[in-house]
């Protein structure tokens, strides 16, 4: 077992990413993941890999294109409205199918906000805040031992589905040091054959592209693309799911609200209350099934977020109407605590005769 | 004797080959290819002195030049 | 027990280093630990504060609603985080910047006079360090030893620095062992 | 079979293009692919496309390529060249997307001296789109979106890129030609060349400019395109060797 | 009644634009909405008007965000990559609070695409495809006319809410002409005393702001923002309804598609089949009322869209699980035919047993 | 009363600033708010400030102001004065706004000839976001992202944009100026003040680059700032006037 | 009746304006009308096409699956559009540019040779209205009054262009009426 | 006689002034303010020559330099 040292959240996504093979890092600094970057332009040299920052995330996005079609395993990151500057290239990364990961590290929106954790880009990351049909697989780890060991699971996904991976955290996650571990990966040595490399020999020419001008065309690229999405929805659910079994009230969270929530869930369990937890790990796909399976019993669910209401809207999706949805969220940077949230179980139990 | 060749149906009809041609031996026939273009053509291959202006003017890489 | 831990001052008083080397401690003694700074606006010129949680069992939440202990470096982090703290908990006051009483009769208060402390030692930059021992001495939330190795194993590359900084810890612990009798 | 006096290299493919007839891009394409062949470095060219008229070149060129978003580009070229370091990686860019959204990119690959050539297609227009006004249209020059001329007052007198960025340290060449007549043709292709030469020996960013026509949103035939090019973008955008610097070993 | 003029969706745009008062354009070019910018470029300067062609997307949103500020009626257009970039932008109008009006000309994506239209930007559009909390009001006409009527309504929308308006058009509503009027509007003459203007003798500055950096002044005007948007939810939803009364069978579409899912309905409803329309015309705040209502007694829903199902997920959380809803898409601008819409119909009513 | 030898401008809060000990910008924003008093022009000016140290800007000046997007303070500003062509317009940036993120934007006003006034504030570093390389900081600079110091060979030569946006025709007015001495202070104060001369005289686009410290991510004290900065950046960023054209009646 | 006409050509021969004129036309009967271009790649030196409905009833989708007619002024178009006329439809073709025969019998089919007419009348770019009065003849979708009356309003700043342009509408209008006989 | 009067509670102990001062007369004091910063003082009002050079290179806007 590897010796666990006591790191950043930011800054054990950059060794996570080392650790996976990354070599080649693009980004601009930004609050809460500043870190990140600082973190890449001291590490990467010391393995022969290249940090360059870029004049902006639109260049950083684009340069993680220009890599990443290159055939190199590649990884920017950013805080929320530098990520919404690389929609486009976000989308052109779906589109050209280039494996990547692209970290986000939440903070209170919209606008300029605030520079304290926030979870209000969820849909951003989940439904496409580029344009057209595209989806990036999103991962949302909750401790920092996660998020090296979800950062490695990304560079995998990423290049297994030809497909960007957004590994969606916040400023609390991004900026809290826990102990972690680093185990030993045996980086897997994926071939890219389609990669634009120089000839050296080949005959077809490699070509990363999203463009097809024809419509018919580019629909046939649509129906590939949602093909591959619906396999990854089939194999690449991931999530956690803590006495559901027996809940009259499930609770869903994800990232570091999962933690919170769980620290409320614990203290409601031991006065009895039947309350569970499942917290997504995989924001998309989403696990639609285990919720839709724990609503066949539980009486309500309840979700949390740092926001004003995101995911709880894919929770709805998969409760449907028969029982009730109810929403608690902290916005612009605000952190709940499991007071408050134990507050809010006991009320919807009250109300639901639970206990 | 050199001799300009003119692959017609690449032919755009810009005639750029036409001004190009020191002899000025290049001109627009009255042929239509069949993408709608006239066709550039020489009049008097005899006049060539192979000097491949005009296959270095098209921008459709039309005209190969032979010596 | 979980031990809830926030620590506060201004910028330069170096807070956030004490909290990590706290959770440091923690983590060599086998505990589960989390440490999370503010971070933000309060940062430039302003004060600077860090959670640190050390528990037996499995860390939820790594944010403090009601910290078992505060170390208050300066008045306005007194001020600011005095009154959430649990009924019977601690806090710890730099009472060389604060000569303000705290209005709370429910918890064990210790004043340690860490800059002065420091300065007798003949290191003004180690206030941190003393308060680091107070903290220890106050809440067994980690043993100096954990504390010392936890200091050595961050600064290996500076061995000149252990003895200042392991005699201010035992400096503070004392000042707080002192004030218990 | 008889000689060839004229052949094409095999770095472009022998397939019809998209242009409209008598478009200068063809001869450009060219150009550089005679350059990269002639240097022999066609296995380990990558090249970039823009958005423009050009954005198919990927079609014509026999070269591994990428395709950028609108202005990116230099950006796209620079993560491919700091995967590929021994690669001869280049970018193939219109005024639109070279001048105007991807001002910043050109102006900061230049400054950190990229090890990559730019081939910088200025036609005052943007062709693809239906020929609006470029930060390269002439002031008085009627576009789409210039349909009372472009007015010096709101507007500005047009960027000449290769001046303002051989103010800065980067680049190692920066040079304007033109295609408009066979002299200023071997000129092109020397400037071309060069920039790729400089480029194969690693010696840092490099950047042609090339003064097109756009016979098409001109609104004229080929020929008086030429014609219009010499007469109006020749005296403003003079050509030359703006910056050429051998690098000492 | 005004003349009727036969009119290119896109320009029709531009003058009903200026029409509603607007005086104030900056845009980029990009296809199938060129035809708007290049309309205002020769139109605003015959109104005094200010034209200006920004040197990208970023810099267009970011000046329409300076002069809404500034208290002029201002707008702005793109296609979908284009529209990507703005998103950053958006977010910062919407956190400021500023009124203006976002044209977005739908194509085909991800990435390049194709330039034929497209309705994948929903998501981006309604959702947020910019960071933090926010909506735009999204509207959808489905024809010139409607291009027209509701282009003014946009502007009203925004001074009225302080709120972006996103017209959300796509290239075959935008490139096709159809008979216009151009009724007359007496313009609204809105007061704008928060808009930064110069002092002019006022004693406390007028700031154009979407920075909070304290969480919980950024919290309250994330709840001040949220109260907003109830009151425009509860105010402000539009749709058409159409046969719905006695359907079996509900199809819900937006836009160009609603009008080809017309077709396809009156040849159903010919052959005797009870088929109705519920088309949305604000597709944010989204008509889920009238959807849920239908549910009670259509046996099924279909939804159609030019994209790979995004607004069926609106339908979804409308309908809930007790009824199906189906979804037909295409793609990468292709348009469905009324013929391939009507199979649709046909197919589902057989299996329900409906007719 | 006794008479003030010195007293802060109307167009100055008279607040405390969120700056750290010794930062420049405290200075500078009394500089522009002297020069706004003097014109006469507080009533009509409209500010735009910038993302970076400078962000609370807006709450300092007692002026219109309007918070911009990290780089995009220029389009902001262009936004405004084309809404209201008689208002004084400035943009306040800093070296990663202007230079780095922001580099479209202020080449393309610059450009145009935007009727406003830019104060450029370099001081070689992020700032804001903790001490990060910026397009301006130097060769062998340490920052948290060149933590080796900036590498000439990755990164280029740091960018002199008083320099560049000089070779474009659109800018009226720019000026490098220093505040790190008294004369200097004077200096600036002048250029400051010509450059929103020609802004109330709507000729054109004006730019003034104050060369400024960051003690607190540079590392040192705010005297040894001062130092550094007369050491290191004034020979690679020399003072003076680079453009200047009184623009004929 | 609902006409629903498609129009391809070369982009140069003046298919859109062909196809504005006749919806033009259309508006100015009263009737409703729709027109709707391609647009994007096959522009640049490729072809172009438009399609036009023209009907007493509100129009649905703007786009025409089934053409009551089509007309082709050159071979790609031909090749491209015929194969989806309505059984019974109408299909023109430019027989000065195609000599190919359209291999569908259940058409009504007129071969009018627009170009040669044009240079007869003494102007070859009113080959399009040459087109345009064929249509007219073929489909009765609007009147011959209708149409010229909305190029005058179309070109109302050119009236030189009106007689030579009726001209052609009205040559067209006769080749068809003669192929009828 | 010219004198200087430094708002300590906005003084951040930066030693801008105390450089500025061609009197040499600006000095850290040992005071500290409620933000935790030495404070600047004068520490002979006589000797100054009311320059004001203190005052302008304070960026806190701390000094006020009276008549
Ligand atoms: C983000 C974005 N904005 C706009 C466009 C539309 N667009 C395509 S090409 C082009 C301009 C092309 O002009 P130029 O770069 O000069 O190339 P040319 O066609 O003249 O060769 C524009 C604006 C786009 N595809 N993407
Ligand atoms: C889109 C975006 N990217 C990045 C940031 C983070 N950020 C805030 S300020 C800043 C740089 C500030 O540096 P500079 O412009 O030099 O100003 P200074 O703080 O040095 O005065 C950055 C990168 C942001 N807020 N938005
Ligand atoms: S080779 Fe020279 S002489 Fe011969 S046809 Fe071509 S241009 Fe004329
Ligand atoms: S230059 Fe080429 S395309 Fe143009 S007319 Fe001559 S042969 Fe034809
Ligand atoms: S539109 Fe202009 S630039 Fe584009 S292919 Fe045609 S002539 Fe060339
Ligand atoms: S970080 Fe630097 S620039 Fe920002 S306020 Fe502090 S000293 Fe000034
Ligand atoms: S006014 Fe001049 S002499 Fe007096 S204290 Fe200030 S700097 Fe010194
Ligand atoms: S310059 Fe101002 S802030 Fe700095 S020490 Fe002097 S008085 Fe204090
Ligand atoms: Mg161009
Ligand atoms: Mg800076």
């Amino acid at each position: 077992m590897a010796e666990k040292i006591l790191m950043k959240g930011n800054e054990a996504i950059g060794e996570a990413a080392v650790v996976a093979g990354c070599r080649h890092y693009f980004g601009y600094p930004i609050t809460p993941q500043s870190e990140l970057i600082e973190y890449m332009a001291k590490r990467l040299p010391q393995v022969d890999g290249v940090f360059l920052q870029a004049e902006s995330e639109v260049s950083a996005i684009n340069m993680v294109y220009g890599a990443a079609g290159a055939g190199a395993r590649v990884m920017t990151s950013s805080s929320s409205p530098g990520f919404s500057l690389k929609q486009e290239g976000i989308s052109y990364i779906a589109g050209a199918e280039l494996p990547c990961v692209l970290v986000n590290v939440q903070r209170g929106g919209p606008g300029l906000g605030s520079i304290q954790p926030g979870q209000a880009d969820y849909f951003q990351a989940t439904k496409g805040g580029g344009h057209g049909d595209y989806h990036n697989i999103v991962i949302a780890p909750n401790s920092v031992q996660e998020l090296v060991d979800m950062t490695i699971l990304s560079f995998d996904l990423a290049d297994q589905y030809r497909n960007p991976v957004v590994l969606l955290a916040d400023g609390a996650i991004g900026q809290m040091m826990e102990p972690v571990e680093f185990r030993e990966v045996t980086a897997k040595n994926i071939e890219k054959p389609w990669a634009s490399t120089g000839l050296h020999g080949r005959s077809e020419t490699n070509v990363i592209n999203s463009l097809f001008l024809k419509p018919d065309e580019c629909e046939k690229h649509n129906k590939h693309l949602q093909e591959k999405y619906a396999v990854i929805e089939k194999n690449e659910v991931r999530y956690e799911s803590i006495h559901v079994e027996d809940a009259d009230l499930v609770l869903v969270a994800y990232g570091i609200t999962s933690r919170i929530v769980f620290s409320a869930m614990e203290k409601a369990r031991k006065e009895g209350m039947k309350v569970g937890l499942i917290r997504p790990i995989s924001l998309w796909p989403f696990p639609y099934k285990p919720i839709e399976d724990a609503s066949a019993h539980a009486k309500a669910f309840l979700t949390v977020e740092m926001s004003a209401g995101q995911m709880v809207e894919d929770v709805r999706l998969a409760v449907g109407r028969t029982k009730p949805v109810y929403f608690y969220g902290r916005t612009g940077g605000m952190i709940p605590n499991s007071a408050e949230i134990y507050d809010q179980i006991v009320t919807i139990m009250q109300a639901k005769g639970g206990k | 004797m050199p001799r300009p060749e003119f692959r017609e149906e690449r032919c755009k009809g810009c005639g750029l080959c036409v001004v190009a041609c020191p002899k000025k031996i290049v001109e627009l026939s009255d042929r239509f290819n069949l993408k709608g273009y006239r066709v550039a053509t020489c009049i008097d291959d005899a006049k060539c002195i192979g000097c491949a202006l005009c296959a270095k003017t098209c921008p459709d890489v039309v005209i190969e030049v032979y010596k | 027990m979980t031990h809830e831990i926030v620590m506060a001052g201004f910028g330069g008083q170096g807070v956030l280093l004490v909290g990590q080397l706290l959770a440091y401690a923690g983590m060599l003694e086998e505990k589960q630990v989390s440490w999370m700074p503010s971070y933000g606006p309060e940062m430039r010129g302003g004060t600077a504060n860090c959670s640190v949680i050390i528990s037996e069992e499995p860390i939820g939440a790594p944010i403090i609603a009601e910290p078992t202990a505060v170390v208050a470096m300066n008045l306005p982090s007194m001020d600011k985080f005095a009154p959430s703290i649990k009924t019977g908990g601690v806090l710890i006051i730099n009472s060389s910047l604060i000569s303000t009483e705290p209005n709370r009769k429910d918890l064990v208060i210790y004043k340690v006079p860490a800059n002065e402390i420091a300065n007798e030692i003949g290191n003004s930059k180690v206030a941190n360090m003393v308060i680091l021992g107070a903290v220890i001495a106050a809440t067994d939330a980690v043993t100096v030893d954990g504390a010392i190795k936890a200091f050595q194993k961050k600064f290996a590359s500076k061995p000149k620095m252990f003895t200042v900084n392991e005699q201010a810890i035992r400096r503070g612990m004392e000042c707080v062992i002192n004030a218990g009798k | 079979m008889t000689e060839k006096l004229f052949a094409i290299p095999a770095t472009l493919k022998d397939i019809p293009t998209h242009y409209c007839p008598g478009c200068h891009h063809g001869i450009i394409h060219r150009l550089v692919a005679e350059a990269i062949q002639e240097l022999g470095v066609q296995d380990k060219a990558i090249g970039v496309a823009p958005v423009g008229c050009s954005v198919l070149c990927y079609d014509y060129f026999n070269i591994d390529m990428q395709e950028a978003a609108h202005g990116r580009a230099p950006a796209v070229a620079t993560g491919i060249k700091r995967v590929h370091p021994e690669a001869v990686v280049f970018t193939y860019q219109g005024d639109g997307d070279l001048a105007s959204i991807g001002c910043a990119e050109i102006v900061h690959a230049a400054a950190r001296s990229e090890k990559i050539t730019t081939i910088f297609v200025n036609n005052a227009i943007y062709g693809m789109t239906g020929g609006q006004m470029a930060p390269t249209s002439l002031v008085g020059q009627v576009t789409t979106t210039s349909p009372y001329g472009r007015k010096e007052d709101s507007c500005g007198k047009p960027i000449q890129m290769s001046e303002m960025l051989s103010t800065l340290h980067g680049p190692k060449f920066i040079a304007r030609v033109a295609v408009n007549n066979p002299a200023n043709m071997a000129k092109a292709k020397a400037a071309i060349k060069k920039a790729f030469e400089i480029n194969v020996k690693g010696e840092g960013f490099a950047l042609v400019e090339v003064l097109s026509t756009c016979p098409t949103n001109w609104g004229m035939s080929p020929v008086e395109a030429v014609s219009w090019l010499e007469k109006n973008m020749l005296p403003y955008f003079p050509l030359g060797i703006f910056k050429s610097e051998e690098v000492a070993k």
